[in-house]
C-alpha cells in the first residue's frame, strides 16, 4: 500500500475544522494536518465577546474537547506560519524553517482585521480582538466602566460593542463606510441603522475623519482620537474595526491566482489542481453577481469549509451563499444581523 | 613584491584530494570532537600518512586509551582498540606481539599517557616495540572537562587548581629521550602539511617512534595552549639539527618555551620482535649471533 | 501531596553544547533563593562538549517533596532533536517552549510545533536571534529562555540576575553583562506574551529558618560535611561523576587549614589517602565504580593495616566504563565485597542530600574510630541532584576519636593490633613517642609482625570483623528508619541509598489509596543491622525491594544474609526509578495479599 | 603612469599585478564571473550593473563622495534614480531571503550619497584622447544623456537634439517633482552633459514641425543615436460619447501622460472631484496623487489585474493610498458614461478574472461578459502604458510590430550609421534600463567608430584583510525612509514626500548590507577539517561537500553535499547562504579562509 494521502489545511477556524471532520468523514484512512498560526486549538472567535462577561480560561470557548484531533487522527500545528507554498513541489515552507510536503491543500486561512493606511503609523497605540490574546489583552486594558473608541464598526466590532454595553462600559464609535461591514446598505437605509445604533446605547459620532491616535494626557484616558477638523474624542482603548482582509500573503508567488484573495471557481478550486480554498481567505466567481464575492459569517465560512473537503474528495459542487444576509432592525429597534448567529 | 593572489577553484581542489585516496582511510562517521579540536588535523594527517606510506587499511591498527584523544579509532577506517585509561601501550604491545606484520599506532591524550598510563611509556620505549605512539597534548583534561594534566603549565587555573597548579608540566620529549625511544619528533596540529609529514616518518620508522603533537582544547583552554599562542611559540629545529646526537635532542627539548617542531632524535636499533625473535632462535638453537631484522 | 502549595517541575533539555545544565542551574539556584524548596537533576551525555542529550529537571515545591515526578510542568527545549522525544513528559496544559526559528532547515516533523499536543501550549520564541542580537553570539540562548521563562511566570528577574552574575563571577565582567542583558531580553519578551497555560507559581514559604535554607548537590554536601568534620587531606582523582567532590574541596578545603592535592590516579589516590591516614590526618578520597574498582587492592590494605580512610564513591551505570553520566546502584557489591580476602569494611548509604551531610562527616568519625575503610556509597543520582536543605547550627561531629596510644599502658613491646575488649587497638601516630610500629599487608600479628600461622589468621580475621559491630551503635547516626505505618502492614519496603526518595513517595501514594504499609531506610549496609531488619521484616506481609540495578543486589545481601525471601524491583536504565514504578509494585502486592 | 595594459584575446587569466596594484588580480574565468553574476543579486538585477555593494560600502565608510562617484560610473543620474528607481536590486537583495529580514534600502542609500556628499564635492572623469568623430543623438531622456556621457568620455564629439524646452525626457515631463525634485535633476543632467556634448533644445528632427531632416544628421555626423523613447501614451478606445474613438474628446477625459507632460511644460491642470484613474503603472499612480493635490475629493485607481502583480513598488503603493487613494483591483473601462451637456459622469467596467502571465512578467486579465458596473467619476485619466512615435522618421528604417525600431548588436538599426537606444528600441521600461542600455549601446557605438573594442568586462579579485561586518550588524532593523506629513504634502506638487536618510540613519542602513561582493573561501591545502567554521555560522552557509556542479557555461552550480566523513572532500563556504559575518574568518584555526573582493571592472584592451 502507498502513502497515505496528505491533506494540508492551513487555517484552524470555521472553515479549517469544518474541512477537516468532512475530509475525515469521507477518507477515514487520509492524513490530515492543520496548520496554524495561532497558539490555541480551535475556538469561536465570535465568541470571544464573551471574555467581558467573565470567560478568561480559553478551554471553555474551545469548540471541540482536546482529544478530538487525537480521536480523529488530525494533526494539529500550532504556533506555525507558512511563509511560503510552491504549487510545483506541492511543498509548504513554514517560518520555522521546516519543509512539509502535500497532496492536496487547502487554504483556509481568514482574514485579519484592516487598519486603513493613514492611521498605519498609530497601529501600536490601538487594540485588537482578533484572538483569545487580544482579547484578554484589550479587556485588561480596559478599566471597569471604561470607554473603548471604536473606529469603523463592522459587525465583529459591533457584536462586542453590544456586549460592553451590556456589562457597563461605554462606547464611542466613529461611523464610515465599513460601520455595517459586511453587509452592502443601501444610502437611504443608512441613517435608520445608525439611528438603531444610538438606541442600542452606542454613542455615535458620525462624519468625522480619525487622522490620528495618541496618548491621552496625565488624568485624562488613556488615548486620544484626533480628527482632521482639529476635534478629538478620548476613550481608555481605541479598536479599529475596519472589516477584514484576506490572510492570502503567504500564497503570492505560489502560483495561484490572488486578487485580495484566492480566487476560486464555485466549486472553491484555485487554479491550481492541488489547492482549495474556502472562508475569508478566497473570492468565489459568483456567475449571478458577474464578479468575484467574498462571503462572511460563521455559517458561510464553515459551509465553505465542508464544501471545499467534499470537493477535495471527489465531489463537485458548487457553494451558493446562505440567504438572508441582510443587515435588520428587530422590534426593540436594535439591529439585529444573520451574522451575529452562530 | 608579494606573490599575487590566485583565485582558488574548488573542483580542482576536490578533485586532487579525492585523487589523493587518503579520505578512504576516514570512517563514515563525522568526528565527535569539539568543532575546532586540534586532532581533527591529526586525524587528516594520520589519514594522509597512511595513505603516503600505502598502508593497506585491514593491516594498520590503532590503539586508545580513554579521552577525547581515545576517540580516535573510531574515525578512522583501519582497525582499532579503545582499551581502557592509560592501558593503551600494553594493549598495543599485545597487538604487535601477536601479529608483527601489522602497523600498530598507539594514541591517546596527555593524561592518558602521562598520568595514569605514565607507568607504561618507559617500558614501552625501551623495549622499542614497534609501535608509533601519538600522544595529542593538549595540556587539560577535556573529558572530564577542563581540569589540569601532567603537560599543563605551571599556574594553570582550573576548577581542580583554583589556586593556580603549582606543579611543573611534564616535559615528554625530555622524558621519552630519555627512556630510550628510538624516535622522538614533535608536531603542531595547526601545522597540518607537517604534522603530517611527521607521522609519515614516525610510522615508516622502525621501533617505537613517539610522536608528540601539540593539539589545542578550543573549549577548556582559553588561555594557555591556544592556537593564538602556539602560532608564537612554535618554532622549527635548527636546519642543521643532527637527529643522530641525543644531547643535542634533550638541548633542544628543554626549551619548552619554545617548542621546536621536527625529528628530535632517531636510532635505528632491534625492536621487541626482534629481540623475541633472538630469544626463539637461541631457545631453538639456530641463533646466528645477531638478531635478525623483521621483514617489513 | 502539595496539592495546595506550589509543585512545579521545569525540564531544561537540549545538547551539550547549548548549556542546558548551566541553565537548569541557574533556575534552580534563582528559585532556591526566593525561597521554594527545590529537587533537581541533571542528565548529561558521557560526549564531548557540542554533542550528546543533557537534561536538567528543577522540581520546585512549598511541601517537603523527596523526589522529582514523571510529568514535567514546563518543558525548555534547547535543541528539538533531543526534545521533542520528551513532548509526552509535559503534563495537560503544561507549556513547552522552543525555538521559533531554526536556521537550519528542517525536514517534515523536524520542528517541535509538529510534536506538541493539542492538550499542552507550545510557546514559541526566537532564542538564537535574541541571543545574537544582544551579545552577538548565540552561546547565551540558555539564559536568554531563561529570561523568557521568568517574564513568562512572573519570576522575580531579580533572582536570576544574581545568580547569573554569581555563575560568571569568575569570567570577564562582559561575559556577565552579556549574560544579564540576554536575560533582560528574554524576560521581556516574555512579559509581553500572553501566558495561556495553567502552571502558576504561587508564593514560597518561608518558615522560621528560611534565611539558613540553602540548596547544594550530595556531592556539594558531602563537601560540607568533610569540611565540618574537620578533613585534614584529600587526595583525589577526576572521574564522573565524584569529580565535583574534588574540585570543590580544591576550592574550599585549603580555607579550612585542609590539604588537597589531585593525583596522577585512583590508585596513588587512595595510596595517598591511607598514608594520610595512617599519619592521623582525617583523609579521604572520592571516586566512582571504576576507581573503586581499582582502589580495592589498596582497600585491603587500609582494612589489613586497619588504617582509617574514607572513601567516597558515587556510583554510575557499569559494569566496566558502562555509562559515565547514568545513574545506578550496582557497586553495592563491590563497595561491601570488593577486594581480596576477608576485607570486611563500613559502607554506608545516605538517602538525600541531607543524609549526604550527615554520613559523611560521620564516616571519619567511624574510620578514625573503627581503624578501617569506609566506603560511602553515592551514586549520580545523589551526588549530582540538588535539593534545598537546613544546615545544623552547631557543628554534629565529634573532631578526635581516635583510640590512642594513652589507651595502651602496659609493658613490653608496644602491640599495634592488640585485641582489646571492643577489639579496637590503641593506635600510635606517627610522631608520637613511644608508639613507633609497622604496618603491613600482609597478615600480621597483634604486634603487627607478619604471620601466617593459621590461628593468628583465624583470631586476626575475627578481631578486625568484630571491632565493627561497635558502628552499629555508633552515636548519633542513624543506621536504619522505618516510616508509614507502624505495626503489621500489607507491604514493606526496603530502600537504600538514593532510591529511598521515589519509594518514600511512593508509599505515601500507596498510604493515601488505603494500602497498609511501611518502609525502611538502610543506611549501613556493612556491617548490616541485621536485628532491626528482621523486626521490620516480621511485620511486614511481603517485603518489596527496589533499587537501580540489574542483580537485585541490596536484596541479594538482605535475604542472603537474613535467608528470608523478598521481592525484588530492579531497573537498570541508568535512569532514577519513577514512583509510578513503585507504586504499581506496591499496589500489586497488596492485591495479592489479598487474595 | 604606465599605459594601460594590454590583454590578449586568450581565455587566460592575465598573470600578475596591475601597476600600484600588488596581489590584485584580474579574471576572465567563467567561474569567476559567474560567481559575481550570482553571488551578487543586486548588481546583477541592476540594468546598468551598478556595483552596489562597493558605493553601500563607501557610505558605511563615509566616504559619500567616492559613494557617488561609483554609482556615477555605471549611471550618471544617482541623485535621480536614487528617488524614482524601480529598485529591481531590492527585490533581489540577499538580506530580503527569507529568514534575513527585509532587503537593504538600496535606493535610499544611493540617494543618501548624493544627499550627503561634501557641498564642495567634484566629479572625476577619466577622460580618452578625442576621436574626431562625430555622434548626434535624439531625444535627451535618460537613455540620450547616458549614451551622450559615455560617448563624449570616449572621446568624440556629441551633439544632442531635443524638441522640448528642456532636456530630461520622462524624468523632467512624466515624474511630478513631489518625487524628483527639479533642482536635483537639472544639477545631474548638467553634469552629465558637459563635457563638451552641445546640446540643442526645441529642436525636432525629422518630419513633421522638424527643422532637421534625420537623413541630414546621418550626413552631417559620423554617427547617429535615436532615443526618442515612448513618450506617447497607449490609446484606449472607449464606447461612449457618440462612438468617438477618442475618448479624451470628452470633457474630463485625458491621457494620465499627456496630463502629466503638459502640467509640466506650465499648463494648469484641473480635475473633478471624483478622480478615476485607470491603470498600474507608476504613471497611474502619480496621477492619483497629483489629482488628489489638485484637490480632487475621491481618487480611485482601478487596476485590470490586482494590486500584487502591478509592477510598482510596495513603498509607493503605500503611500499612495496614505495620501487617501483607493485602488480597486479586477476591472476593465468599457464605456464612458456621458451627461447631457457632454461632460463624463461615470465609467462602466467590466469585471475580470486572472488570466495567464505574458512574456512580459504581467498577468493577463480577462473581462467576463455581462458582469458590466457602474463607477460615477467627473474626471478620467487613462495611464495604461506608453509607446513608441516613429512617425518623425523620414528614413525608412526596419520597425517591429509594435511600431518600435528594431537595433540588432550594439543599437544598429537597419541603417548603417543610425543606432536607437532605451525606450524607442525596447518599448517603454524603466529608468534605470533605459541607462542602462544607453550606455551599452554608446560602447557599441564606439566599437563601431573605432572599429574595434576599446574595453571589455573582467573580475577583479582583491585581497581583504578582514570581514569588514560584525555579526551585530545583521540585527539592525531596516531603516524607513521619512516623509513629509500628510499635512505637509496636502495640496503641494512640489513638496517632496521622501525626505531622505540623515547621515546616521545612512550609516546604519549601509550596515546592513551583507557585502556579497566579498568572498569567503576556504583553503583547503591547509583546512583540517575541524568544523570551527561551521559551528559558529549563523545560517547553514558552511558546508561538507563532496563535490560541485559544473555548468555547461563553466560556471559552478550547486554543492553536493554530504554527511559521510570518508567523502567529505572539502568544507566549503556557499556563498549564496553565506552573510559575510565573518564569524568563520575568526575562529579557523590554520587560518585557512580568504576573504577577496569580487567585482566587475570595465579594462581597456
Amino acid at each position: 500500500m502507498g502513502e497515505a494521502i496528505h491533506n494540508v489545511i492551513i487555517g484552524n477556524g470555521s472553515a479549517g475544522n469544518g474541512a477537516a471532520i468532512t475530509l475525515r468523514e469521507r477518507d477515514p484512512d487520509c492524513r490530515i494536518t492543520i496548520i496554524t498560526m495561532g497558539s490555541l486549538p480551535f475556538y469561536n472567535r465570535y465568541d470571544l465577546p464573551r471574555v467581558f462577561r467573565g470567560c478568561y480560561d480559553w478551554r471553555e470557548i474551545l469548540v471541540h474537547p482536546l482529544s478530538y484531533y487525537d480521536d480523529h487522527s488530525i494533526t494539529l500545528r500550532r504556533n506555525s506560519r507558512v511563509t511560503d507554498v510552491d504549487a510545483r513541489s506541492r511543498t509548504i515552507t513554514f517560518a520555522h524553517n521546516e519543509v512539509m510536503h502535500y497532496d492536496r491543500l487547502l487554504v483556509c486561512a481568514g482574514g485579519q482585521g484592516y487598519l486603513p493606511e493613514e492611521l498605519s503609523d498609530y497601529r501600536g497605540l490601538m487594540s485588537g480582538f482578533g484572538s483569545f490574546e487580544a482579547a484578554m489583552t484589550t479587556y485588561k486594558a480596559l478599566p471597569a466602566g471604561g470607554t473603548l473608541v471604536m473606529l469603523g464598526g463592522d459587525m465583529i466590532g459591533l457584536d462586542l460593542a453590544r456586549t460592553l454595553i451590556d456589562t457597563g462600559y461605554r462606547v464611542v464609535l466613529l461611523t464610515n463606510e465599513y460601520t455595517f461591514w459586511p453587509h452592502r446598505i443601501a444610502e437611504d437605509e443608512r441613517d435608520g441603522f445608525i439611528q438603531a445604533l444610538g438606541h442600542m446605547g452606542i454613542e455615535v459620532v458620525d462624519g468625522v475623519h480619525p487622522v490620528a491616535v495618541e496618548e491621552g494626557e496625565a488624568g485624562k484616558p488613556a488615548r486620544r482620537v484626533i480628527f482632521d477638523d482639529g476635534g478629538d474624542v478620548q476613550g481608555d482603548v481605541v479598536m479599529p474595526s475596519y472589516g477584514l482582509v484576506p490572510t492570502a500573503e503567504f500564497m503570492l508567488g505560489s502560483g495561484v491566482d490572488i486578487e485580495r484573495g484566492l480566487l476560486v471557481d464555485p466549486m472553491l478550486h484555485t487554479t491550481d489542481k492541488n489547492i482549495w480554498a474556502a472562508g475569508d481567505v478566497c473570492q468565489i466567481w459568483s456567475a449571478e453577481d458577474n464578479a468575484y464575492r467574498f462571503y462572511y459569517g460563521w455559517n458561510n465560512v464553515r459551509l465553505m469549509g465542508e464544501m471545499a473537503a467534499r470537493n477535495v474528495t471527489g465531489a463537485n459542487e458548487a457553494f451558493e451563499g446562505l440567504e438572508d444576509e441582510r443587515l435588520r432592525i428587530d422590534k426593540k429597534g436594535h439591529i439585529a444581523s444573520p451574522f451575529w448567529e452562530h | 613584491m608579494t606573490e599575487p593572489l590566485k583565485p582558488v577553484y574548488l573542483e580542482d581542489k576536490l578533485n586532487e584530494v579525492r585523487g589523493d585516496g587518503h579520505l578512504r582511510y576516514r570512517s563514515s562517521s563525522l568526528p565527535t570532537w569539539c568543532p575546532g579540536c586540534g586532532y581533527f588535523s591529526v586525524a587528516e594527517g594520520v589519514a594522509t600518512a597512511l595513505n603516503r606510506l600505502k598502508v593497506p587499511l585491514k593491516d594498520a591498527v590503532i590503539v586508545s586509551g580513554i579521552g577525547c584523544a581515545s576517540r580516535f579509532p573510531f574515525f578512522m577506517e583501519t582497525y582499532g582498540f579503545h582499551t581502557l585509561h592509560g592501558r593503551t601501550l600494553p594493549v598495543a604491545t599485545g597487538v604487535k606481539v601477536a601479529n608483527d606484520a601489522l602497523t600498530v599506532l598507539a594514541v591517546g591524550g596527555d593524561g592518558d599517557a602521562f598520568a595514569i598510563g605514565g607507568g607504561h611509556i618507559p617500558h614501552a620505549a625501551r623495549r622499542n616495540a614497534d609501535i608509533t605512539y601519538m600522544v595529542f597534548d593538549n595540556g587539560i583534561y577535556g573529558l572530564t572537562k577542563g581540569q589540569t594534566s601532567p603537560t599543563s603549565v605551571e599556574g594553570f587555573v582550573t576548577p581542580s587548581t583554583p589556586y593556580e597548579s603549582h606543579d611543573r608540566p611534564l616535559n615528554p620529549l625530555m622524558m621519552l629521550l630519555s627512556y630510550g625511544a628510538s624516535w622522538v619528533g614533535q608536531a603542531y596540529a595547526g601545522r597540518p602539511h607537517h604534522l603530517t609529514d611527521m607521522i609519515a616518518e614516525a610510522v615508516a620508522h622502525r621501533g617505537f617512534s613517539y610522536l608528540h603533537i601539540l593539539s589545542p582544547c578550543v573549549t577548556f583552554d582559553k588561555t594557555e595552549m591556544t592556537y593564538a599562542n602556539l602560532d608564537v611559540r612554535v618554532r622549527d629545529l635548527p636546519a642543521d639539527h643532527d637527529p643522530s646526537d641525543r644531547l643535542v635532542a634533550m638541548e633542544q627539548a628543554t626549551r619548552a618555551e619554545a617548542p621546536a617542531l621536527g625529528l628530535f632524535y632517531r636510532e635505528e636499533r632491534p625492536t621487541l620482535i626482534d629481540g623475541m625473535n633472538d630469544i626463539a632462535a637461541r631457545a631453538t638453537g639456530k641463533a646466528s649471533g645477531k638478531g635478525k631484522k623483521n621483514k617489513k | 501531596m502539595n496539592k495546595n502549595g506550589t509543585d512545579i517541575q521545569f525540564a531544561v533539555i537540549g545538547s551539550a553544547g547549548d548549556g542546558t545544565i548551566a541553565a537548569g542551574d541557574i533556575l534552580k539556584r534563582a528559585m532556591a533563593g526566593l525561597g521554594y524548596k527545590v529537587i533537581a537533576f541533571d542528565i548529561y551525555p558521557a560526549e564531548i562538549r557540542g554533542f550528546g542529550k543533557c537534561i536538567s529537571r528543577v522540581r520546585i515545591t512549598t511541601e517537603q517533596a523527596y523526589s522529582l515526578k514523571r510529568h514535567s510542568d514546563v518543558l525548555i527545549s534547547l535543541d528539538d532533536s533531543y526534545a521533542i522525544p520528551h513532548v509526552g513528559e509535559v503534563r495537560d496544559y503544561g507549556a513547552v517552549i522552543y525555538e521559533s526559528s531554526p536556521i537550519a532547515r528542517l525536514p517534515e516533523g523536524g520542528h517541535m510545533t509538529a510534536h506538541v499536543k493539542p492538550s499542552q501550549l507550545p510557546y514559541g520564541m526566537q532564542v538564537r536571534s535574541i541571543s545574537e542580537r544582544v551579545t552577538a553570539s548565540a552561546r547565551s540562548r540558555n539564559i536568554v529562555v531563561l529570561g523568557y521563562l521568568a517574564g513568562l511566570y512572573g519570576i522575580d528577574p531579580q533572582a536570576f540576575r544574581e545568580i547569573i552574575a554569581d555563575k560568571f563571577r569568575t569570567k570577564a565582567q562582559a561575559v556577565t553583562v552579556q549574560n544579564t542583558a540576554a536575560f533582560d531580553a528574554g524576560y521581556e519578551v516574555g512579559q509581553s506574551v500572553f501566558k495561556l497555560d495553567d502552571v502558576q507559581l504561587g508564593p514560597p514559604v518561608r518558615k522560621g529558618d528560611s534565611g539558613k535554607v540553602t540548596m547544594m548537590t550530595g556531592n556539594g554536601a558531602v563537601v560540607r560535611g568533610c569540611i565540618d568534620a574537620g578533613l585534614d587531606t584529600f587526595f583525589g582523582y577526576p572521574i564522573t561523576p565524584a569529580t565535583t567532590i574534588l574540585e570543590r574541596l580544591a576550592a574550599e578545603l585549603p580555607k579550612h587549614g585542609g590539604r588537597v592535592l589531585q593525583t596522577e590516579d585512583e590508585i596513588s589516590a587512595i595510596a595517598a589517602t591511607i598514608g594520610a591516614g595512617y599519619t592521623g590526618a582525617r583523609a579521604a578520597t572520592a571516586t566512582s565504580g571504576p576507581g573503586l574498582a581499582l582502589m580495592t587492592e589498596m582497600l585491603g590494605l587500609g582494612v589489613m593495616g586497619e588504617v582509617p580512610s574514607v572513601v567516597f564513591v558515587s556510583q554510575r551505570g557499569g559494569p566496566s566504563t558502562g555509562m559515565p553520566t547514568k545513574t545506578e546502584q550496582s557497586d553495592l557489591n563491590l563497595a561491601v565485597f570488593g577486594g581480596a580476602g576477608d576485607a570486611q569494611r563500613i559502607v554506608l548509604a545516605p538517602t538525600n542530600v541531607e543524609g549526604c551531610y550527615r554520613t559523611a562527616g560521620k564516616a571519619f568519625e567511624m574510620a578514625e574510630k573503627y581503624q578501617t575503610p569506609v566506603v560511602v556509597l553515592l551514586d549520580l543520582y545523589l551526588s549530582n541532584r540538588y535539593e534545598t536543605v537546613i544546615p545544623p547550627d552547631a557543628n554534629p561531629f565529634a573532631p578526635n576519636l581516635n583510640k590512642g596510644l594513652d589507651a595502651w599502658r602496659g609493658d613490653g613491646e608496644y602491640p599495634r593490633f592488640a585485641d582489646t575488649d571492643d577489639h579496637i587497638s590503641p593506635r600510635a601516630l606517627p610522631g608520637e613517642e613511644g608508639g613507633m610500629h609497622t604496618v603491613t599487608g600482609l597478615e600480621h600479628n597483634q604486634l603487627g609482625k607478619p604471620s601466617d600461622a593459621p590461628e593468628n589468621h583465624l583470631a586476626m580475621n575475627a578481631k578486625r570483623h568484630r571491632k565493627l559491630d561497635g558502628a552499629l551503635s555508633h552515636p548519633d547516626f542513624t543506621i536504619c528508619k522505618r516510616f508509614g505505618d507502624e505495626g503489621p502492614v500489607d507491604v514493606g519496603i526496603l530502600g537504600w541509598g538514593s532510591t529511598f526518595g521515589e519509594i518514600l513517595e511512593a508509599m505515601f501514594a500507596a498510604q493515601d489509596e488505603g494500602i497498609r504499609c511501611s518502609a525502611m531506610k538502610v543506611v549501613m549496609l556493612s556491617p548490616l543491622p541485621k536485628e532491626r531488619i528482621v523486626a521490620f521484616m516480621d511485620d511486614c506481609g511481603t517485603v518489596l525491594v527496589p533499587e537501580l540495578n540489574y542483580e537485585g543486589q541490596f536484596a541479594n545481601l538482605i535475604s542472603g544474609a537474613l535467608g528470608r525471601p523478598v521481592t525484588k524491583l530492579t531497573r537498570s536504565t541508568g535512569a532514577p526509578m519513577q514512583v509510578e514504578e513503585i507504586l504499581a509494585e506496591i499496589r500489586r502486592l497488596a492485591q495479592a495479599k489479598a487474595a | 603612469m604606465s599605459e594601460p595594459r594590454k590583454a590578449k584575446n586568450s581565455r587566460a587569466v592575465r598573470p600578475g599585478p596591475a601597476p600600484g596594484e600588488d596581489q590584485v588580480w584580474y579574471s576572465d574565468d567563467p567561474r569567476d564571473i559567474g560567481w559575481v553574476r550570482e553571488n551578487i543579486p543586486c548588481q546583477t538585477a541592476c540594468p546598468a550593473l551598478t556595483n552596489i555593494p562597493a558605493y553601500i560600502q563607501a557610505i558605511m565608510e563615509k566616504d559619500y563622495g567616492r559613494a557617488y562617484e561609483i554609482n556615477r560610473e555605471a549611471n550618471v543620474l544617482p541623485g535621480v534614480l536614487g528617488r524614482i528607481c524601480s529598485r529591481p536590486c531590492e527585490d533581489v537583495c540577499r538580506h530580503g531571503q527569507p529568514g534575513n529580514g527585509d532587503p537593504v534600502n538600496i535606493c535610499h542609500l544611493k540617494r543618501s550619497a548624493s544627499d550627503l556628499k561634501h557641498v564642495g564635492h567634484r566629479i572625476t572623469e577619466s577622460l580618452y584622447t578625442p576621436s574626431g568623430k562625430r555622434v548626434a543623438i535624439v531625444g535627451a531622456g535618460p537613455a540620450g544623456v547616458a549614451a551622450a556621457h559615455d560617448l563624449s568620455l570616449l572621446g568624440h564629439d556629441v551633439t544632442i537634439f531635443e524638441r522640448e524646452r528642456d532636456p530630461g525626457g520622462m524624468l523632467r515631463y512624466g515624474i511630478p517633482a513631489f518625487r524628483l525634485p527639479r533642482d536635483i535633476l537639472h544639477v545631474e543632467l548638467h553634469n552629465a552633459l558637459r563635457l563638451g556634448v552641445e546640446l540643442r533644445t526645441g529642436a525636432e528632427i525629422g518630419k513633421g514641425t522638424g527643422q532637421t531632416p534625420l537623413a541630414r544628421l546621418r550626413k552631417d555626423y559620423d554617427a547617429v543615436l535615436l532615443t526618442t523613447g515612448s513618450m506617447a501614451a497607449v490609446k484606449l478606445p472607449l464606447k461612449g460619447g457618440v462612438g468617438r474613438d477618442d475618448p479624451t474628446s470628452i470633457e474630463g477625459v485625458e491621457y494620465g501622460l499627456d496630463f502629466l507632460m503638459e502640467m509640466h511644460r506650465g499648463e494648469k491642470k484641473k480635475v473633478g472631484k471624483r478622480v478615476a484613474v485607470v491603470g498600474a503603472g507608476f504613471t497611474a499612480l502619480d496621477c492619483a496623487r497629483v489629482a488628489k493635490r489638485l484637490g480632487a475629493e475621491e481618487v480611485t485607481i482601478h487596476i485590470r489585474t490586482a494590486e500584487e502583480y502591478i509592477p510598482v513598488t510596495k513603498d509607493e503603493i503605500f503611500e499612495t493610498k496614505r495620501e487617501g487613494v483607493r485602488l480597486k483591483g479586477l476591472r476593465t473601462p468599457v464605456e464612458l458614461l456621458v451627461d447631457e451637456n457632454g461632460a463624463l459622469h461615470g465609467v462602466e467596467f467590466a469585471q475580470n478574472r486572472l488570466g495567464g502571465w505574458r512574456d512580459n512578467g504581467r498577468r493577463q486579465a480577462i473581462a467576463i461578459e455581462g458582469s458590466e458596473f457602474t463607477e460615477p467619476c467627473d474626471t478620467l485619466l487613462i495611464a495604461i502604458g506608453q509607446r513608441t512615435v516613429n512617425d518623425y522618421l523620414d528614413v525608412k528604417l526596419a520597425l517591429d510590430r509594435w511600431g518600435s525600431v528594431k537595433a540588432g548588436e550594439g543599437g544598429k538599426t537597419s541603417v548603417k550609421g543610425i543606432f536607437a537606444a532605451g525606450d524607442f528600441v525596447s518599448g517603454p521600461t524603466t529608468i534605470i534600463e533605459a541607462i542602462g542600455n544607453g550606455r551599452r549601446i554608446a560602447n557599441g557605438i564606439d566599437q563601431w567608430l573605432m572599429g574595434h573594442q576599446r574595453r571589455r568586462q573582467v573580475v577583479r579579485i582583491e585581497p581583504v584583510a578582514g570581514p569588514l561586518r560584525e555579526r551585530s550588524f545583521d540585527f539592525i532593523e531596516s531603516q524607513h525612509m521619512p516623509t513629509a506629513t500628510l499635512t505637509k504634502r496636502a495640496g503641494a506638487l512640489t513638496c517632496e514626500v521622501e525626505t531622505g536618510y540623515g547621515e546616521e540613519v545612512a550609516g546604519t542602513e549601509s550596515k546592513r548590507c551583507y557585502l556579497c561582493n566579498l568572498k569567503y573561501q576556504i583553503d583547503i591545502d591547509n583546512c583540517i577539517y575541524c568544523r570551527a567554521c561551521i559551528e559558529v555560522a549563523p545560517k547553514n552557509c558552511i558546508k561538507l561537500v563532496e563535490g560541485v556542479e559544473i555548468r555547461k557555461d563553466g560556471t559552478y552550480g550547486e554543492l553536493k553535499e554530504t554527511r559521510q566523513w570518508d567523502e567529505v572532500g572539502a568544507i566549503w563556504i556557499d556563498n549564496n547562504e553565506c552573510i559575510r559575518c565573518g564569524a568563520c574568518f575568526m575562529v579557523c584555526p590554520t587560518k585557512c579562509i580568504t576573504i577577496t573582493r569580487n567585482e566587475f571592472v570595465t579594462q581597456d584592451i
